[in-house]
């Protein structure tokens, strides 16, 4: 069941307004929502507590400069979350902040998570060169036109978790016609807000469950598409080395991804790096090499660190100089690994992280190989 | 010090490399001269390292660890590869070598070119080669390496010892001295613990002024390592202390298993079935056996290896206990006739025989069966030669098997000891150092331990004593392990990969700098945590990656 | 009264071994007096230990390098006590160091000398499986790894004949044949007695026909069969026929009537024999004769399990002390009375009994040297208060492991440890008499 | 200046110098541009068989990483190395050997008058083919090609400082001019035409027109966007991925100061801040490391254009630093890369500059 949030002229306006109204009423001690730049080609994450400033925001962003999560891992990453936000992004920025709770980099106690039924994002570089016609765009995505897939962001067209995930609060306005938006709650703290705001959760949501369903069903057949031809591009060793052949090393991927939360990479550290002579050496075995060196090593490295949080946001792709699919190849290999351990990354049901927890029935294996040697036991031939 | 072009003044390294040919076992195999011109052909590969390279009879023998000295300090040597033996017969006699120049021992490295490289490679040119290769790689290694110190620490000889049944009072009363405080904690309002006879050892431990005793009290927390452990305790009327002691030893003992626990047997609450603890409790109280009408039962039966098939061991006590009983009964009340139905008698050593002397002339049947079941009051027994007979009795006596006690699992969580396959704790090895765990500092006594008669309780009483006296000396220091792991706070993001996989409870989390952080006291410098952490932020001294890769680089070259 | 700070350990098996390692420290010297030539004991001579199953050598070899390189440990080998004077805190012990006729300091152990020497005995360290030359060390990885040289069997020393062979032979001048017993005269404050054990002597049991018949084996003899250092290398062939058998039985408790208890560790080593024959022989069939199953703790019945699935068959006999083993044509017959009392026979090549364990001889010497007294069965007599001391009957004299009884390496360890945790107690409360902190309370750093 | 004529183009040329270089081992390995021939994709090659050569583009207008960066470890493993570096790259090295990141003991430095490179996005989009021919003819003629880095366009630093050999390309021929006794040296069994020549300095100086007729325009338009309300306008849509700091030559340390625990702030800052100014921008600091960055590099800053080029939301990163730096650097009279034993203006000090301050 739901609550109904009554739409003005706008979608965005109207959440604006009850943003606002949140903090007004110091349900919250401050709100992390986007707001345009001044040169008005880009959006920035911006944390208030004086409501004023609420109005120059806008609650859902054309684009997706910096992952929300990136945002929420520097504001409560160290020390305890003292101060209460509560933060409006996109399903897929929530699911990776809850996937960076589980990595000690966001603390949820004091954190409100808010979703938006989310139509998908305009491309980081088209957006910069013609913002005013990104954001014409945007403005029928979510009014739910069909628009060519080419313009939107390659990863939003194969988004399957567009909508509820595990948010405290999520925005419904899918079917709705953009006449009403559906404020459901995904958890206590989600009730204690509507109770504070006294509007009753009394509406059911059969349309916009509906709408959900029929969209996801559009999306995960092309998805599927998408997977297919990605599987197709980069299958056996030389499909991985064409699809990466134009990458620089500039390492904007990982920049970029809201997973990867270390300060200093495995493979920038002097584990990675290899001593000049012995760079030399493999070189000479292997007639040439390519600089900056271990590109490969890099992206399949980075690949068996994140792929189980891998959330398929799109932001590496988006950040890519070299217009390196790096998103789709990505999110294809990190759905195969996520069924492999029954895991999908960003869900709250207290799953563990796969490679921090083993379960016993992973362990026959091993099992039967500790138990024939003896614990120290010595085999004499 | 060379000065360059720039002022900047760049340390140059002098490196011995000292080959030992420990008579025929190396030099009669490998070519040492070649090795060392193959070494110094190649000394350009090293900026700013200057090579001493000798060859010399038995580096390990009295002279040789002379000369070895002698070399240090004409050469001046900032560095030292010694190509010899196995480190585990002699790294510690040079690090020894070492210590007496000032040459800091964690600069030098042992080259294994006897049991790796001559004993064991039959071609000696290959063996030459390989060892050249050993020695090129410890090299490049070891002018890697930096200097680490050894930081002695003041220890807390006191003892706290958990549990005030046999073993914890025995270890109480061994322990205590004007020089070494013990706490006995005790979960229930009385010492004497499980074993239900009163131990002499009570009086003498009440007595004790350097032992503090603790009634219904528990461990609620413990941080820690030898010498330096903080307890947190907690009494049952919620009354909160803090003590710090050196060590701690487990004694909280075992509980006995549910004898309807395995499928054979089954009776109800009316039935006059008492387990062999309950027995002899109320016949060393009342003196003698009665059934619930105040009666005196006609035929009383005692079932051993009751829950040795669930458990999957023999408690090896039982045995022992029952005939103790059954042959008390048959002193006590000669009319009352006393089975003791059993699959194998565990009875081992001379006391062991007595007991089954004693039961046998006090007129106790013993039969042996293959399996033996119960149902209300009758048993029915599958004799050793095929035929199974039903018998009722009018007293049952069960010998259940001992388990784990209650919170055996909250303490080894408290403690990050690990549990074995039963479920008691496991102790650091079974053979070598059975009272021992893997958490520094922490011992096992009694039960504790797994099935075990008293007097095996008291010896491993004792054997933790014996560990705590021998190694917590009032006044004298002790060295934590030095090579441990270091976390770079300037990388560390404080994600806790590395707490999750720390065995030894070493690594904690700093919240308010988002790190975590070693306790180098308790780090034992097993990697663990270098391994999984997914970023460069952890490094393990001694055994760095830069150390450890530009050996590897050297040996595929 | 003058306070001894060091210790004298007699015996350098585990418990010796263990005991002085945890006592040696810069404020106390430990005296290590071992009878043999090398250190390690009993335990070395098993392949490997059960339960773990953990290669002996591997798991004993640290701990003998740590007794050898610990600077605090003064180890005398071919060594015996004489005289034991004095009383707790203060005894005065006279050691005779048996001479080696070989340097320890100069010999590297490269084993020249054995092969020029002339005369070969019998190497009883092996059981006499295999000769040894009068020139010796006991096994291969000895430690120390220093050959001694049998002044009776050595040509040169009893007078026989100017032999000069192995002098000649050693690159090292390592072999000094004026070598001299020496004698030491040690100021202790406590003795740990730690001589270990030995097997019940099979001989004195003609029914089960060991020494008559070849394919009989005692325990000991077995072990080495399958030690990969062993006189076969750890291969299992028959005595003289060196045939590879197809049914061997282990008869259990052989002895145990006559000593009168059960040494409670035969069973376990008996189902360490099964898995060591199936190891090396994985088609052998194996009988267990056997009346009590004696695998008391948590460690050991999942052992028995795992033996008494298919890997032997379990014979329960209702009287052990019946058990008859003849000779064959092909082989050898073992007839013992089943569940019922009837009388069965099993047709086998090889039998292995499982002998009880026993006081060593020397141990009644050494109780009277050190002035303990014995249990009724020969082993030294301890906890006399009831409690868990390790204390013989005279104060300041303690001893560990099988010589106070038969036990497993788990228990001897225990015991070591009680031991040398006595000790350290009563030198620091002697400590305390002669320096009592003037404010009697305890000194907290 | 002993100069050798270079019979066929540029580029043939000196790869036949690299691969003469190799087979007659005066060096063990080669650093050169290349080109795959399938893909079209271009790198940076170190190439050590003479074989390899047939893929090498010494002269391809392409820059996927600045070679002065990639070249600095690999300089210090006391193996022979010839490079061939574009003027930028050799003066990117040449700021980077200053800084113990590199070391000319065992290099043969190969540059030439440069005609500038096309963005990588150029590069990607597959259009090299039809760019690189008209490329060649312009530059031949001294002019400059359509699509060009914008520093590129704006470079004045086209001629090579203290390079060994410099390769000219006029109208009236291409020659290798040998500047140093190694590089006599290196070249000596390497046949070809020996002449004295130097290069063409009317082709240089009608380069030079061009090029700074360019720079005043970039600067000029950089210009309207200065004060705080400009850097905000500039540097607004930061996104903080330092993508910029990663690619650049003169950035070498191991780890920014701008990436580790002294930029993580607790939440007592954030409340703060927000007390103070009602929001704030997160993940903060955005701003501060461009500042920061300026601060500690801009007076090397060579003009590559690597930032431009790999800044996810098109920020032109490479005008704003070179046109800092050339102020900055201008103060102390500074040319980043000129002169291998010139220190960094910062480190050291010269006695009257303290004079107000004394």
């Amino acid at each position: 069941m739901a609550a109904v949030l009554p739409v003005g002229s706008d979608l965005s306006g109207a959440m604006n307004r009850f943003l606002k109204t949140i903090l007004e009423k110091d349900i919250v001690d401050a709100v992390l929502m986007p707001m345009k730049v001044p040169s008005g080609d880009s959006f920035a994450w911006i944390i208030m507590s004086d409501s004023s400033i609420v109005d120059d925001a806008e609650a859902m962003a054309p684009v997706m400069p910096v992952q929300g999560a990136r945002a929420l891992r520097s504001l409560t990453r160290k020390g305890e979350g003292s101060i209460r936000v509560l933060a409006l992004m996109r399903p897929c920025e929530i699911r990776a902040a809850i996937e960076l709770s589980k990595l000690g980099q966001v603390k949820t106690e004091n954190l409100i998570l808010a979703a938006y039924d989310c139509p998908g994002a305009v491309p980081m570089d088209s957006f910069v060169s013609d913002p005013s016609s990104g954001e014409d765009l945007f403005r029928k995505m979510l009014a739910g036109e069909d628009v060519s897939a080419g313009e939107v962001k390659p990863s939003c067209t194969s988004c399957v978790e567009f909508s509820m995930t595990d948010a405290d609060l999520h925005f419904g306005h899918f079917g709705l016609g953009g006449t009403e938006v559906l404020l459901i709650p995904g958890s206590p703290k989600g009730m204690e807000i509507l109770e504070a705001l006294e509007l009753p959760a009394d509406r059911e949501t059969s349309i916009w469950d509906e709408a959900v369903r029929k969209r996801r069903e559009k999306q995960v057949a092309s998805r599927d598409a998408a997977f297919e031809e990605t599987g197709e591009n980069i299958r056996g060793v030389q499909g991985m080395l064409n699809v990466f052949a134009d990458c620089i090393s500039c390492r904007n991927c990982r920049a970029a991804c809201p997973i990867c939360y270390c300060r200093l990479c495995h493979f920038e550290s002097e584990t990675a790096k290899q001593d000049p002579n012995s760079r030399l050496d493999s070189a000479v075995t292997r007639g040439g090499i390519s600089l900056p060196a271990d590109r490969m090593l890099f992206h399949t490295g980075r690949m068996t660190h994140m792929s189980l949080s891998c959330v398929s946001c799109g932001q590496c792709s988006d950040a890519c100089p070299a217009d390196i699919p790096v998103a789709q190849v990505f999110s294809f290999v990190a759905d195969r690994t996520q069924k492999a351990f029954e895991y999908s990354a960003g869900r709250n049901d207290g799953d563990p992280l796969p490679l921090r927890s083993f379960m016993k029935s992973e362990l026959s294996g091993i099992h039967e190989m500790v138990s024939d040697a003896e614990p120290g036991g010595h085999a004499h031939e | 010090m060379s000065e360059t072009g720039t002022g900047k003044t760049e340390m140059t390294a002098r490196v011995g490399v000292y080959l030992c040919e420990c008579g025929p076992n190396i030099a009669g195999k490998i070519d040492l001269d070649k090795v060392m011109a193959d070494i110094l052909s190649e000394s350009d590969r090293y900026r700013n390292v200057e090579l001493v390279i000798r060859r010399y009879g038995f580096l390990c023998s009295g002279p040789g660890k002379q000369y070895l000295e002698d070399e240090i300090k004409e050469n001046g040597l900032t560095h030292l590869v010694v190509a010899a033996c196995s480190p585990r017969d002699h790294d510690s006699t040079f690090m020894g070598v070492c210590a007496r120049t000032d040459l800091n021992p964690y600069l030098y490295r042992i080259v294994n070119i006897r049991e790796q490289c001559s004993w064991v490679i039959t071609d000696p040119e290959e063996a030459t080669e390989r060892a050249a290769t050993y020695i090129r790689g410890s090299i490049s290694r070891v002018l890697r390496q930096s200097s680490l110190f050894e930081k002695p620490l003041e220890i807390n000889p006191d003892a706290v010892v958990i549990g005030g049944g046999a073993a914890g009072m025995e270890a109480a009363l061994a322990l205590s001295s004007d020089l070494r405080r013990v706490f006995l904690v005790e979960k229930s309002a009385s010492l004497g613990g499980g074993c239900g006879i009163t131990m002499p050892q009570e009086k003498a431990v009440i007595e004790d002024p350097n032992v503090d005793i603790y009634l219904e009290t528990q461990m609620s927390s413990v941080i820690g390592f030898l010498g330096n452990f903080e307890i947190g305790l907690k009494s049952a009327d919620g009354k909160d202390e803090e003590i710090t002691a050196g060590a701690i030893i487990l004694a909280i003992g075992s509980d006995y298993s549910d004898p309807q626990e395995s499928g054979r047997i089954s009776f109800s609450e009316s039935d006059e079935v008492h387990i062999l603890a309950e027995a002899e409790r109320t016949l060393e109280a009342a003196g003698d056996l009665k059934l619930r009408d105040g009666t005196m039962p006609e035929t009383i039966a005692v079932v051993h290896c009751v829950g040795r098939e669930e458990q999957g061991y023999c408690s090896g006590v039982c045995c022992s206990s029952s005939l103790k009983l059954a042959a008390a009964i048959r002193r006590l009340s000669p009319e009352t006739a006393v089975t003791s139905v059993y699959r194998d008698l565990c009875l081992p050593g001379a006391d062991g025989e007595n007991v089954l002397r004693m039961a046998r002339e006090s007129g106790v049947e013993l039969i042996r069966t293959k399996g033996t079941s119960l149902s209300g009051m009758e048993l029915d027994l599958e004799k050793m030669d095929g035929t199974s007979e039903k018998r009722s009795f009018d007293m049952i006596i069960p010998a259940a098997a001992i388990v784990p006690a209650a919170d055996t699992v909250s303490l080894a969580e408290m403690l990050r000891i690990p549990l074995d396959e039963h479920g008691f704790f496991k102790e650091a090895h079974r053979m070598t150092d059975p009272a021992g765990t893997t958490t520094e500092g922490v011992f096992i006594a009694g039960t504790a331990h797994g099935p075990m008669s008293v007097m095996s309780s008291m010896r491993f009483a004792r054997a933790c004593a014996g560990q705590v006296l021998t190694r917590l000396v009032p006044g004298e220091r002790i060295v934590p392990e030095v090579k441990v792991t270091e976390i770079l706070e300037a990388y560390c993001t404080g994600c806790g990969n590395c707490l999750d996989v720390c065995v030894y409870g070493a690594i904690y989390a700093d919240t308010d700098r988002g790190i975590s952080v070693v306790n180098e006291a308790v780090c034992r410098g097993c990697g663990n945590c270098f391994a999984s952490c997914p970023s460069g932020a952890l490094r393990t001294r001694h055994f760095t990656n830069e150390q450890i890769f530009r050996e590897v680089d050297e040996a595929l070259r | 009264m003058t306070q001894a700070e060091s210790i004298l350990v007699i015996g350098a098996g585990i418990a010796g071994m263990k005991a002085s390692l945890m006592l040696a420290g810069p404020a106390r010297k430990v005296y290590l007096v071992e009878r043999l030539p090398i250190i390690g004991g009993k335990t070395i001579k098993n392949e490997e230990s059960f339960p773990n199953m953990e290669c002996s050598t591997c798991m004993v070899a640290p701990i003998q390098q740590a007794v050898l390189q610990n600077p605090h440990i003064e180890t005398l080998t071919y060594s015996a006590v004489e005289s034991i004077e004095g009383s707790a805190g203060d005894f005065s012990v006279s050691v005779r160091i048996k001479a080696r006729y070989v340097s320890l300091e100069a010999c590297i152990g490269c084993g020249m000398c054995f092969e020029v020497c002339p005369v070969t005995l019998p190497n009883e360290w092996e059981e006499s499986l295999i000769e040894k030359k009068a020139i010796y060390v006991p096994c291969s990885g000895s430690l120390p790894n220093v050959p001694v040289i049998d002044s009776e069997r050595c040509l040169k020393l009893n007078g026989t004949e100017e032999c000069n062979l192995c002098v000649e032979s050693c690159a090292f001048e390592a072999i000094n044949l004026e070598d001299e017993d020496r004698l030491l005269e040690l100021k202790v404050g406590a003795l740990i007695l730690a001589t270990g054990s030995e097997t019940f002597d099979l001989s004195a049991l003609p029914g089960l026909g060991y020494g008559a018949l070849p394919g009989v084996y005692s325990p000991m003899e077995f072990e080495r069969l399958f030690a990969s250092n062993g006189p076969t290398m750890g291969e299992i062939t028959l005595r003289g026929s060196g045939a590879v058998p197809d049914r061997v039985a282990i008869v259990h408790c052989a002895g145990r009537e006559e000593q009168g208890y059960c040494s409670g560790i035969c069973c376990m080593y008996s189902f360490k024999f099964v898995r060591f024959l199936k190891h090396k022989l994985p088609d052998v069939q194996v009988f267990n004769i056997h009346s009590d199953v004696c695998v008391p703790g948590k460690n050991y019945e999942d052992f028995f399990r795992s033996v008494n699935g298919g890997d032997t068959e379990m014979l329960f006999t209702s009287s052990i002390a019946d058990v008859h083993v003849s000779g064959t044509d092909s082989g050898l017959r073992v007839a013992y009375p089943d569940g019922g009392g009837v009388t069965a026979d099993l047709e086998v090549d090889m039998v292995i009994l499982a002998a009880a364990i026993i006081p060593a001889p020397l141990t009644a010497r050494l109780a009277e040297l050190a002035g303990v007294e014995l249990d009724d069965s020969g082993f030294i007599r301890t906890s006399l208060d009831g409690s868990g001391s390790m204390e013989t009957s005279r104060a300041g004299i303690f001893t560990a492991g099988t010589v106070e009884g038969p036990k497993d390496i788990q228990s001897t360890v225990i015991q070591a440890e009680s031991a040398a945790g006595q000790v350290a107690f009563l030198m620091s409360s002697m400590a305390d008499l002669t320096e009592r902190d003037p404010s009697g309370k305890s000194v907290k750093s | 200046m002993n100069s050798i004529v270079m019979k066929q183009d540029a580029s043939t040329a000196i790869r036949e110098l690299l691969a003469y270089l190799l087979s007659s081992s005066r060096v063990d390995a080669v650093l050169t541009m290349r080109q795959v021939p399938e893909t079209g994709s271009c790198d940076l090659g170190l190439i050590t068989d003479p074989s390899g050569m047939v893929e090498a583009e010494p002269f391809l207008p392409v820059m996927t990483a600045n070679a002065g960066q990639a070249l600095s470890s690999i300089s210090m493993s006391g193996k022979r190395i010839a490079a061939v570096l574009k003027p930028c790259e050799l003066r990117g090295f040449t700021e980077r050997v200053k800084r113990e990141q590199g070391s000319f003991d065992n290099l043969l430095t190969i540059s030439s008058i440069c005609g500038g490179v096309f963005p990588l996005e150029k590069v990607i989009s597959g259009d090299l083919e039809k760019l690189v021919p008209r490329y060649i003819e312009k530059t031949a003629r001294a002019e400059a090609p359509r699509g060009l880095r914008e520093t590129c366009k704006a470079c004045e630093e086209f001629v090579p400082m203290n390079a060994d050999i410099s390769v000219s390309v006029t109208e009236h021929g291409s020659l290798m001019h040998l500047h140093s006794d190694r590089a006599e040296e290196y070249t000596e069994g390497f046949e070809g035409e020996r002449i004295e020549a130097r290069a063409d300095q009317s082709h240089i100086d009608r380069m030079m027109k061009s090029r700074s007729a360019a720079k005043g325009k970039l600067f000029q338009s950089l210009e309207k966007s200065s004060g705080l309300d400009g850097l905000v306008d500039l540097f607004g849509k930061c996104v903080g991925c330092h993508g910029c700091s990663r690619v650049c030559p003169i950035c070498y340390c191991q780890h920014c100061d701008f990436e580790s625990i002294n930029f993580d702030y607790n939440q007592p800052y954030f409340q703060e801040s927000l007390e103070a100014r009602g929001a704030l921008r997160l993940p903060p600091d955005t701003i501060l490391f461009q500042l920061g960055r300026l601060t500690h590099m801009s007076f090397s800053c060579v003009g590559c254009g690597m930032c431009s080029d790999v800044c996810p939301v098109s920020i032109p990163v490479a005008g704003i630093f070179k046109k800092t730096g050339e102020r900055t650097a201008g103060l102390f009279d500074y040319v980043p890369g000129r002169d291998s034993e010139e220190p960094i203006p910062v480190m050291v000090f010269k006695e009257e500059e303290l004079g107000d301050i004394g």
